[in-house]
């Protein structure tokens, strides 16, 4: 394992330092907890908004913290939820009286452990909802109760909900809207390499040289299928084929592009990839209203990429294009 | 024999030395099929369960048994977190006030657990999770009338090597749908070093 | 080699089209060129800056096209400079009168090329310019001719430069800002792996699972020392010694900062090395501006950082907080 | 002999058949000590070379040196395109109108050139650049007065060779300093392959 830290053990700590120190004007740290906040937090008669969850998504989440985006980011150690006490410190730090939205993405350690923040916030008289978002289609069958994962499309839920937010919208409309784009927000992802968990040291799957991963999720852990390493255009089209259809996207409609990185893959080969979801989506007589290319919700040092589509309407569009001033988000 | 307070402190620090050991191996079963954390959850969350209830006093089980939840809650994370830290939180109301616990209590105390995992996991039986050990160990500590810490340890054991065979339903591994089988489930495990430790306190206290 | 790419040989030709594809209302593609200007180019009474390179260090240098920082960025083959006839082409473009800028980093093949490109354009009657960035303090050598590598602090003198040009400032205004600012502006990188140009396939070199190589230039070469990996904060402290030194920053001078990502180490890495580059400064008396953390001028996929800082006075401070609309440097 | 149009052509069909073979071979003697393209760029340039002279017809040497000099400069880039591209133009201007080249027009060609690529590069001999290859050659041929096809691929291969020991003072390979002894200088070895391919050129029509 070669990595740029101290200590497996203060990785997270020491990253959260760096961070405040990059954007002291702009965010804090609460003392004594992994949670970043906008510096002016609680924002007066501004609904709130929390995410987080796991470390090693860089810049999810803490990066998304800022007027326009969230209001605060917990962060766990590296893959691993956040426990309820963070999460209730973060809500408490940005309640103003116009309650707390928390952004969840749909894994079982996540679920629990906001679930039991809210209680917490809530035996304390704070207006808590929470919204689940699932944009991950690798695991389609029905069958599968637990539910899809949630993936880079959380960015997009962090900015809309951001922005009807900072619009003085209530705790209702601020859900709904972010409901609303969960709705509409499909994403896939695949892997060339796997990651490596500095506290574990080694990788958590081996792919083969000629061997990519389809449908992995953003933990480090293993995808849906594995197989023989193809083109650029090839894998754009399955990722983007499988996200059109999930969303049913069909000529006319618009939507919003993101291109993500995974951690390790070179920008160049997510233009590569952008080429190609772009002219799909043209030839497909969908509209592409905004691209988004870059590392949005990585998974450490994994070279791979993912795909997300936003289906947008009038609504959707005015908020996607407020201002934001989160420091990996600016609008 | 009654479980009291020495007898929880002791199996605390058994179950965390069992958890040092194999923090590794725990580790490598979540990355077979799962995100490659559950060893060091559980490594950091049990260290500081010891810190924690090596630092105070305690007159009662209950106290004892809260103090490990609050902490499990608070430094373990992840999916394993809120469920070791509910199961440990619904032992200690269960036994409220209590400084010792005998066998009824204790099959009482299980229960409540198990009904706490299940309902903030919303796992069942046969789903590939440590709802697999806790629930088989349940339906056999109520066959009986006494601890035997033989076949307490042989239950877990089995019911731990099950979930080898099982197709993950809930948790990460469920992604993996069949690519799951053939595994055993981290949790299963921890739990089965939880209660193998449990077993070792009887033994060595009959 | 694992990439996600069609053909070593069109990768450029892909990323050019899959970027103009994600901005193709900022930007556009000269026809039958490597060269991405800005979309509303050549603009009116504003003078020109091109920069430019080889590719592989996206973002640079399309990614700093744009509204406040460049007119044009010419792309060359991977880690090779583009040739004098695209060089020309991306001046003829952005030139309405004012005349051009070129901000080439200081390789022989970059400068060669570029000065050609000058030449040609001098003889159509376009006022040119140069400026040369040589920030990499790696090489210190005083009898070292070929002089010191352009690396990451490029971005700090595109940006000034940019915002210069931008207020409607004189061919030899701008030029003077951009000297200035390379005057005060020291880089130094390192990396844990090499990387692999596509067309190679190969790495271009190795390191063992417990080295690391300092004075990494960005174009996949060896750097100056091979050691012993160490700790994020003995890193962070020898590569921003190195740079204080050779700035000979003095307690009260305030600085920007920038932690740059070579391509494939997790952001959470980079925010690691700035909580030490952060505390090392402060403890120095220096004041910190402005920082950057993120990947801003890379080497495909290489593991890595750089860290450079930029001497500030109220001209600069004022020309780095400036609005930049460029996709990668949003201000 | 006097070198005609056929004769360049030939050569540079040698030359290209000699890149694209050691492609890889000139690639990774880069990579050693610079960027790791030198091959890639050379074989692309001079593929494109072929391309261009092979579509037309020329009445004189110097405009089928323009036109391999301008493929050159348009399509190596990097370091060797502005180099290569100007010894050719050079030699292009230095032969005007001439559609054969007898001896003194050579030296003096490969004198101009020579003159182009130290200008360009501002780089001197003992380097480790493709000048000490192009610089020893002209000192060969300024010794002579007629071609002599086999002491000049020696002297060529030898000048090539030569770089191995040296401390590279320009171009990327200047970075490593001490670390760059030991390694061949990739352009003095391309440059070794154009001109091992024109003392094929001569063999053959002598
Ligand atoms: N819904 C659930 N109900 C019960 N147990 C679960 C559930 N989800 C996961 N688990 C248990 O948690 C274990 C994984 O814990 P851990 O790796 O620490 O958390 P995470 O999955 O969040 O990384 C699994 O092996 C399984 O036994
Ligand atoms: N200043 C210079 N003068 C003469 N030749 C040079 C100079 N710089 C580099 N070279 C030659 O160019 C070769 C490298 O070419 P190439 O790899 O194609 O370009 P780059 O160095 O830009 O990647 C070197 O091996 C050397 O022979
Ligand atoms: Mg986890
Ligand atoms: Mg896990
Ligand atoms: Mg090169
Ligand atoms: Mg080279």
């Amino acid at each position: 394992m070669k990595k740029i830290i101290n200590d497996p053990n203060s990785a997270v700590q020491d990253m959260l330092d760096g961070f405040v120190a990059a954007y002291p004007n702009d965010v804090k740290r609460l003392p004594g907890t992994t949670v970043i906040a906008r510096k002016d937090a609680p924002v007066t008669n501004k609904v709130g908004i929390v995410s987080g969850g796991g470390s090693g998504h860089e810049p999810a989440h803490a990066g998304y913290v800022g007027e326009g985006m969230l209001d605060a980011a917990v962060a766990g150690e590296v893959f691993t939820s956040p426990t309820p006490d963070q999460v209730f410190e973060g809500i408490k730090a940005v309640d103003n009286g116009a309650g707390v939205l928390l952004v969840i993405k749909n894994y079982t350690g996540d679920i629990m452990n906001f679930e039991m923040a809210a209680e917490l916030a809530e035996a304390e008289g704070i207006n808590v909802k929470q919204v689940v978002v699932n944009d991950d289609v690798a695991v389609e069958d029905s069958s599968f109760t637990t539910g899809r994962r949630g993936i880079a499309g959380t960015v997009f839920v962090h900015k809309i909900a951001g922005a009807k937010a900072a619009q003085g919208a209530s705790l209702e409309e601020v859900q709904a809207v972010a409901e609303k784009t969960i709705q509409n927000v499909s994403s896939i992802g695949m892997a060339l390499t796997p990651c490596i968990v500095p506290a574990a040291g080694t990788p958590s799957f081996e792919l083969k040289e000629n061997e990519m991963e389809i449908g992995i999720g953003i933990h480090g852990e293993p995808g849906i299928e594995r197989k023989e390493i193809t083109t650029a255009d090839e894998i754009a089209v399955e990722l983007t084929e499988k996200v059109i259809a999930d969303l049913g996207l069909k000529s006319g409609e618009e939507v919003a592009v993101m291109v993500n990185g995974l951690g390790g893959t070179p920008e160049m080969e997510l233009f590569i990839v952008n080429k190609k979801v772009n002219q799909l989506l043209s030839d497909k007589g969908i509209t592409i209203y905004d691209t988004f290319v870059g590392e949005y919700m990585t998974s450490l040092e994994m070279a791979g990429c993912s795909v997300t589509l936003l289906r947008l309407d009038q609504e959707l569009k005015t908020l996607l294009d407020a201002e934001s001033k989160a420091p990996a988000f600016r609008r | 024999m009654k479980l009291d307070v020495a007898h929880i402190l002791d199996w605390m620090e058994k179950a965390n030395d069992k958890i040092q050991q194999n923090k590794t191996y725990l580790t490598s079963l979540d990355q077979a099929i799962g995100d490659g954390d559950h060893g060091i959850n559980m490594a950091r969350g049990f260290q500081e369960v010891i810190g924690k209830i090596s630092a105070s006093d305690y007159s009662n089980v209950s106290d004892l048994l809260k103090d490990i939840s609050m902490t499990l809650l608070s430094k373990v994370g992840g999916a394993s977190g809120p469920l070791y830290g509910t199961a440990f939180l619904k032992m200690s109301m269960a036994l409220k006030d209590s400084d010792s616990v005998d066998y009824p209590q204790f099959v009482h105390a299980m229960e409540e657990a198990l009904q706490g995992i299940k309902q903030r996991g919303k796992a069942e039986k046969g789903e590939k999770t440590l709802v697999d050990v806790w629930e088989t160990l349940l339906e056999q500590l109520k066959e009986q009338d006494d601890f035997d810490s033989v076949r307490f340890e042989e239950t877990a054991k089995l019911a731990m090597e099950s979930t080898k065979e099982l197709e993950a339903k809930k948790g990460r591994a469920a992604y993996l749908r069949e690519r799951s089988i053939g595994h055993l489930d981290p949790g299963s495990v921890s739990s089965y070093y939880i209660f193998s430790s449990l077993s070792d306190v009887v033994k060595e206290s009959v």
